[in-house]
């Protein structure tokens, strides 16, 4: 299954991508397409205690196992207003 | 003419008077209104600002201000709330957040009015990147979590609930 | 164009973003503008309001609103205010007081706006006549006093500040 | 010498008149001027504890001494806002 992966401000500037697919095993939550990235961009580590994360545009915990088609997100630390 | 919505995130500018229209007047039963807007500065933490770029996951912050709108009128009944935030390009004195609450009496809408700037900042997923001389650099706040009661108890405290 | 005077007590209808241009931005340098608007509520203490006429002693009021202004500075240094009071009639939903605060950061813009509409209440030598189904009544709050330091004491303490 | 005497709200109602002039005698205070609107206006004597007064429209205490010309106000509980 393939799930679309969404990252913001300086998440994407480390990836160079608004946006990624990635192929997902049956299983796979939101935490093992983090683990995923983060081999793959190692600076992205220094986010691992500071992240969030969604799954179709609502707050989601790391645990949340995924389904074909979703859209997850990791947000850095917000600083709206 | 469309209708102004009471929550929205895009590139337009800001302005109050719409969202004090928006928000109308509970037909003659509110006593008081109260706007906050954001502004962008010419200095933050000593650097000379030059301007601001915000980013937002739009959906998503929609989701989030929905659910600051919920928190406020569990909290605050009969409070009603509009609240509009820009991304893009901000040059220095323009809008970032536009907030206005409505109430019959003036204390609740203070309260929920400050309540819903400080929950902006914990849970919207929007980012702004600061741009000063000499380079730039993504602000980064708190680490959004809507469920963090600890977070929803300071900014109650702080708007005087 | 004549400018907007930032403390004014009239018969012209309030509106809340000639205030806002009239405070300024500071030369960039302000990050919040909160602003207050009373409205003219259609019940009070259970009667059935169909209109209010304001009335102010008008230099009194300038002078007390001047007073105001001055407290706020000593309280909250940096933070300029406008305040516009309206006499006359006023009908259900029209605004009797709109009132601007700005500031570098926003808790003292919330404080000092709630502390301005706290001191109107207190000292500002302005009464309203209540029209209601079936008579008319004159609202009495304070004993205005200047001096009254619990009076100022109380109004700084609801200002969260 | 005279003095204006200015009269707000209820107390406005209770006189019948905005404004009144009044004679005045050196020494004169405030209060004198209150007890003699109270003497003429009896109905005032209720407003005795809650009154505030100002001389030419800056607050002043009751016992304050009187000059040709002043404006005396008188000012019932205020309700602005």
């Amino acid at each position: 299954m393939r799930v679309t992966v969404r990252l913001f401000a300086r998440l994407r500037d480390i990836t160079g991508a608004p946006e990624l697919v990635k192929e997902a095993a049956p299983g796979d939550t939101i935490g093992s397409i983090w683990r995923q990235l983060v081999t793959q961009y190692p600076e992205l580590a220094g986010y691992e205690r500071s992240i969030s994360s969604a799954v179709n545009a609502d707050y989601a915990r790391m645990d949340q196992q995924l389904r074909d088609g979703d859209e997850v997100a990791f947000l850095p630390p917000v600083s709206g207003g | 003419m469309v209708a102004t919505p009471l929550l929205t995130i895009g590139p337009a500018a800001l302005a109050i008077e719409p969202l004090v229209a928006a928000i109308g007047g509970n037909a003659g039963a509110d006593g008081a209104v109260v706007t906050f807007l954001g502004l962008v500065r010419n200095h933050n933490l000593g650097r000379a600002v030059t301007y601001l770029e915000y980013e937002g996951y739009e959906p998503m912050a929609l989701r989030a201000f929905e659910r600051i709108d919920a928190e406020i009128a569990a909290r605050w009944p009969g409070v009603r709330l509009a609240l509009h935030h820009r991304i893009g390009r901000l040059e220095i004195g323009e809008a970032s957040v536009a907030i206005v609450t409505a109430s019959a009496h003036r204390a609740d809408a203070f309260a929920a009015c400050r309540y819903a700037i400080e929950r902006v900042k914990h849970i919207a997923p929007i980012w702004k990147r600061e741009f000063f001389e000499g380079g730039d650099v993504w602000i980064e706040g708190a680490t959004a979590d809507p469920d963090d009661a600890r977070a929803r108890a300071e900014a109650e405290r702080v708007a005087c609930a």
